[in-house]
């Protein structure tokens, strides 16, 4: 409505335009496939930030569910001969109608109950996975997954045709999940993180309410999945393990558990902060747990939670400001001075 | 013995007690009256060491008690038995009694001779002392927190609303009790909305409202008064 | 047909050795977690890399100083309660005032810590440690490893002395007073962060030593301690988070199950029967089977 | 109007609330006092929907919503405060307030993946509605500031303010003027008057006696879970009953 662009949008804008240029800039294609599977971590993380940072339900099955998604193109397109795209849209579906049916358990769990129910949750997932060889061919792994076909004069098979197509898919993916979380619907689940009595004494459900945060965290899982599928082309059991969950959720919580943009800056800067600290590869827990540590007691809003604190602080200082200009009121004591 | 010098409270942005001062003399039996929310049971836990103070001191028998941790609250011969009781309640009820001891769990001895002096005053526990304390009736929860309170051996007493949620009788022998426990040389501080009942026993009475003290005098002084009456029924 | 008779009665036997062996081991971990919950009312997802952390003290002090098999117990014991006591201190302590999503990430951030210290020090390969009692028992036609009769024996040992610890020392009952009602505990002069220290050294060590014993029949991997800790956990909630009882009881259900799951359904999947059962029951129950969960 | 008739509600084996008859008369104020313990917020809880009752009926308008959730009860128009509300602290005290009437609303998660007009209509009808309720309870200069920077009482309001964007029928409010000093006190009074005015049927739990007594037109009072008496304020200071239960004259069988 208003002529200038909000900060959100001017932000997304330049991360949006330097990520297009960026292999332009780079054409090294090592350091796309980082990127790229920067983006697949950013848009898994992006549904787990949903669930845990704006409904407050810490959904620890998330890689679980990003599991399904991979494997559901893996197995539909090796085993069936299904083509990508129709697997790629159905991973989604798939691990969403599977995030209902665990939601509708597990939701009725409160708090810790909850993260600790679908911690096991995971870990069925995962055994699911290992132990089911005729499926999904257990601990060998699918392997000769088709990279996605081109649509149209698009290609996808080169690093750089996959660069842009996880991109694209994460635009979208940040799209609508700042159409989700700027609507009514979102402010729910805020409501829901806040305090369930109070949500539901204003007439919410909280039980449907989370249910639909869990849902559509788990469908972003599954796109997420099936991108990784068929970036990777080869799966194993072990993308369904709870320390991939662990990933995500640092991304979200160095970031900004529950800030739109904050899932993607984690992601793409940790990623960054991996590949900088190649030699620990294995290890880099060794470092990334303290600073986990550090930044959940030090600095828990995370990257973009700081900096929309700080806007947020400046706007209400500014409007402020332009009230006391437009209509001072004689012998109005400042409010607040009491602290 | 016991001195609350220009005491403030805050609970945030709410300031609870507000330049609160009183006193309790050795050996007397103070009563705080007050309606629900006034600041009676702030007063406990800013003296007890649950909540920093904002402004002013404490002292006890001459020693600050600032920023002296709950536990050396105790130490130093101050027991606050709290509002809603605070017991063990999967605990049976000798264990609660005897926990009250805590800081003097060396002297076994003594801590033998506290428990049985504890069954001789109630001898309802003796009988349900091998019970959890969460299965008994108000008043008997009542009895073991007042118990496990005087396990601790207090020079002064805080007993915050002790008859709440109790049926006359039992409020009644609760009220024996803490005369009782006054008379033995046990200075004693106690909130209450019962006001005639509390006014029964005490040796000096406040009023407080809205965090700070807004009347104080003897028993029957306050008993007719206006205000008194006033702080529960709002006429 | 005797014979046959005969053969099942010994696997029969053979199946409840070895669930209670695992159940012990299960219920040791659960121990120190449930007592943890208790004081600290999150879960500590770190738990499980103290028992990896325990089984790699020991190793160590075998395979590198030449420690006997008791002084490694002891040691790794007191290394995992060390680092209890420090995760206490330096992390939770300070969250208190902090959301419980917070210290649930916390835990997680350790627990991922742990885990990669102990594969930067040791690798990601597979260990061993050697039993102390290598013999077999045969006793009326039954054998039994006397390994296992070690765990359960000191697992009983354990936890005979635990609940004596807890239900006749002042300082048991300090923890426990103080998981029942922190307030009140403080209130008779129970000093609050030693209770905190105390109880998180005590579940490090328990899951040490539940480590170290479990060890020679399992192998040690960083990774040891996931499935260890999660089903720990499924017992907590089924048995009651906070109880003492519920976490043995818990323990040696889930053991048994297993056993006889792996038996006569599938190897393959007795990882997941304590996971269906939890599901289960949850389902149809979720305040859990003791009612302690929703509150 | 809202009616609770032999209201009863056991927990386990502890009887919290026994046999409660009230009535809310509309367009009226109405409160529920007793002594700590007494059961004020389970009658509450018990009214709203939070909890299921034991026995008894709770009717609205003469119909039987005995046992309906929470969520339930707040779209048929009854709304309540709680004596805490947690604010969603780095937002403005308006953005806050655009969820209080999201019940009145239907848009979905597909019109909000689509943006489609209904929603955009809808999120305009809830800022309205938030900016209404900011000026009935007298918010409106501090909309924009951030939740977590306001005084308690201007929660208070907020809280109030929360409620009213349910368009409720009735409102119960918990310690309304719990933990504000009194000079506050009297300017929530003064908006509780404004919301009766404005139509809304208020009941309200509270212990600063002196304020339901001047604001009330109709007192329930509650000891040990059970209704010992009802009336007007007049009636009730003089109920001997009444002045037991608060004073002890003769409960505790006390020497005068």
């Amino acid at each position: 409505m208003s002529a200038r662009p909000s900060p959100f949008a001017l932000a997304s804008f330049a991360l949006l335009a330097s990520a297009a240029l960026f292999p332009v800039l780079t054409p090294n294609p090592y350091y796309l496939g980082v990127m790229a599977l920067a983006f697949v971590g950013a848009l898994s993380a992006l549904g787990l930030n949903l669930v845990a940072g704006y409904a407050g339900q810490l959904n620890l099955a998330h890689a679980g569910f990003v599991a399904i998604g991979a494997y559901t193109v893996g197995i539909l397109t090796v085993d069936h001969g299904v083509p990508f795209w129709i697997a790629f849209a159905l991973a989604g579906v798939v691990s969403a109608a599977a995030g209902a049916a665990v939601g509708l358990v597990s939701l009725r769990l409160r708090g810790d109950t909850f993260a600790i129910f679908t911690l096991c949750v995971g870990f069925i997932l995962y055994l699911g996975i290992e132990k089911w060889d005729g499926l999904t061919r257990g601990v060998v792994g699918l392997m000769d997954i088709p990279a996605p076909p081109g649509i149209g004069p698009v290609s996808f098979a080169t690093d750089r045709g996959q660069y842009y197509l996880a991109l694209g898919v994460l635009a979208v993916g940040v799209w609508l999940m700042r159409r989700i979380t700027a609507s009514l619907v979102g402010r729910s689940f805020l409501a829901i993180r806040n305090g369930e009595a109070l949500a539901q004494a204003l007439g919410l459900n909280p039980m449907r309410t989370k249910l639909t945060a869990f849902v559509i965290s788990t469908f972003y899982a599954g796109i997420a999945g099936a991108l990784y599928a068929g970036q990777v082309r080869f799966l194993g059991p072990d993308i369904a393990r709870e320390t991939r969950t662990f990933d995500a959720l640092i991304f979200a919580v160095v970031g900004g558990m529950g800030t739109l943009l904050g899932p993607v800056v984690g992601a793409v800067g940790m990623s960054w902060a991996i590949q900088a600290l190649q030699g620990l590869q294995d290890y880099r827990m060794v470092v990334f747990g303290p600073l986990l540590v550090l930044c959940i007691m030090f600095f828990p809003a995370g990257i973009v939670g700081a900096l929309e604190a700080r806007f947020a602080r400046r706007r209400a200082a500014l409007a402020e400001k332009r009230l006391a200009e437009a209509a001072p009121v004689p012998g109005a004591a400042p409010r607040g001075s009491h602290a | 013995m016991l001195t609350l010098d220009e005491v403030c409270l805050d609970y945030g942005a709410f300031r609870a007690l507000d330049r609160l001062s009183l006193a309790a003399a050795e050996g007397a039996l103070v009563v705080l009256l007050g309606a629900n929310g006034a600041g009676k049971s702030s007063i406990f836990r800013a003296v007890s060491g649950l909540h920093r103070l904002a402004a002013g001191r404490i002292s006890l028998g001459g020693r600050d008690l600032a920023g002296v941790s709950p536990a050396g609250v105790v130490r130093a011969g101050l027991v606050h038995c709290p509002e809603g009781r605070m017991l063990f309640p999967a605990m049976t009820v000798e264990k609660n009694v005897r926990l009250g001891a805590y800081v003097h769990r060396r002297d076994r001895a003594g801590v033998k001779r506290g428990l049985d002096e504890v069954m001789a005053m109630f001898p309802v526990l003796a009988e349900k002392r091998h019970q959890p304390a969460g299965s008994l009736s108000g008043g008997q929860q009542q009895m073991v927190a007042l118990g496990r309170a005087l396990m601790g051996r207090p020079k002064v007493l805080l007993l915050d609303e002790p008859s709440l949620g109790l049926a006359p009788l039992v409020v009644r022998q609760m009220f024996d009790a803490v005369a009782a426990v006054n008379r033995r040389g046990t200075t004693v501080l106690l909130a209450e909305q019962n006001a005639h009942a509390a006014l029964g026993i005490a040796s000096h009475a406040y009023v407080v409202e809205g965090g700070r003290i807004v009347l104080d005098g003897p028993p029957d002084a306050l008993r007719n008064d206006d205000r008194v009456r006033r702080a529960y029924l709002g006429g | 047909m005797r014979a046959a008779a005969r053969g099942r009665d010994v696997l029969f036997f053979q199946q409840v050795l070895n669930g209670l062996t695992i159940g012990c081991v299960y219920a040791l971990v659960a121990l120190g977690l449930t007592l943890v919950y208790g004081i600290l009312r999150i879960p500590n997802f770190a738990h499980g890399a103290l028992y990896t952390v325990g089984a790699y003290a020991a190793f160590a002090l075998i395979g590198r100083l030449g420690a006997n098999f008791w002084l490694a117990l002891a040691g790794a014991a007191a290394v995992s309660a060390g680092l209890a006591v420090l995760s206490e201190r330096l992390v939770f302590a300070r969250l208190r005032a902090a959301p419980p999503l917070h210290d649930m990430i916390a835990a997680i951030a350790l627990l991922l810590f742990f885990e990669a210290g102990v594969q930067a020090v040791f690798g990601a390969g597979f260990f061993r440690i050697a039993p102390l009692f290598p013999q077999i028992l045969r006793f009326a036609g039954l054998t039994a490893p006397a390994q296992r009769i070690l765990i359960v024996g000191a697992a009983f040992a354990l936890m005979a002395g635990l609940h004596l610890f807890l239900d006749r020392t002042w300082t048991g009952a300090t923890i426990v007073a103080s998981a029942q009602n922190r307030t009140g505990a403080a209130l008779v002069g129970i000093d609050a962060d030693r209770v905190s220290m105390l109880t998180f050294a005590i579940s490090g060590a328990l899951a040490a030593v539940a480590a170290v014993l479990f060890a020679p029949i399992a192998l040690l991997s960083p990774a040891m301690g996931e499935l260890v800790i999660t089903k720990a956990f499924v017992i907590i909630i089924l048995g009651g988070m906070g109880s003492v009882a519920g976490a043995i009881a818990g323990g040696l259900v889930i053991g048994f199950a297993e056993s006889f799951g792996a038996f006569y359904v599938s190897t393959d999947f007795k990882d997941i029967i304590a996971f269906g059962l939890l599901t289960l029951i949850l389902s149809v129950r979720p305040q859990g089977l003791f009612g302690r969960i929703a509150r | 109007m809202l009616e609770v008739r032999g209201l009863t509600k056991r927990f386990g084996g502890l009887v919290a609330m026994r046999g409660v008859d009230a009535a809310f008369p509309p367009g009226k104020i109405s409160a529920v006092i007793g002594p700590n313990g007494a059961g004020k917020t389970t009658f509450f809880n018990l009214v709203s929907g939070t909890y299921a009752p034991t026995a008894g009926r709770v009717l609205l308008g003469g119909r039987d919503v005995t046992g309906l959730r929470a969520d339930a009860m707040a779209r048929l128009g009854v709304a309540r405060t709680f004596q805490a509300t947690a604010l969603f602290d780095g937002a403005s005290v308006r953005d806050n307030l655009i969820i209080g009437h999201r019940l009145r609303t239907r848009a979905t998660l597909w019109d909000a993946l689509v943006g489609s007009r209904r929603l955009a209509a809808e999120e305009r009808a809830c800022r309205d509605k938030a900016e209404a309720v900011l000026d009935l309870v007298g918010l409106s200069r501090i909309g924009h500031r951030l939740a977590g920077g306001i005084t308690q009482e201007e929660r208070k309001r907020v809280a109030f303010a929360l409620a009213l964007a349910t368009e409720p029928r009735i409102l119960l409010a918990d310690e309304p003027a719990g933990g504000v000093n009194p000079g506050e006190t009297a300017g929530l009074a003064e908006l509780m008057r404004r919301i009766v005015a404005s139509g809304v049927t208020l009941c309200l739990i509270e212990h600063k006696m002196d304020m339901v007594m001047r604001l009330a037109d109709h007192v329930v009072v509650l000891d040990h879970g059970e209704r010992i008496a009802a009336g007007t304020p007049a009636e009730i200071r003089a109920d001997p009953r009444v002045i037991e239960s608060y004073l002890g004259v003769d409960a505790a069988g006390m020497p005068p």
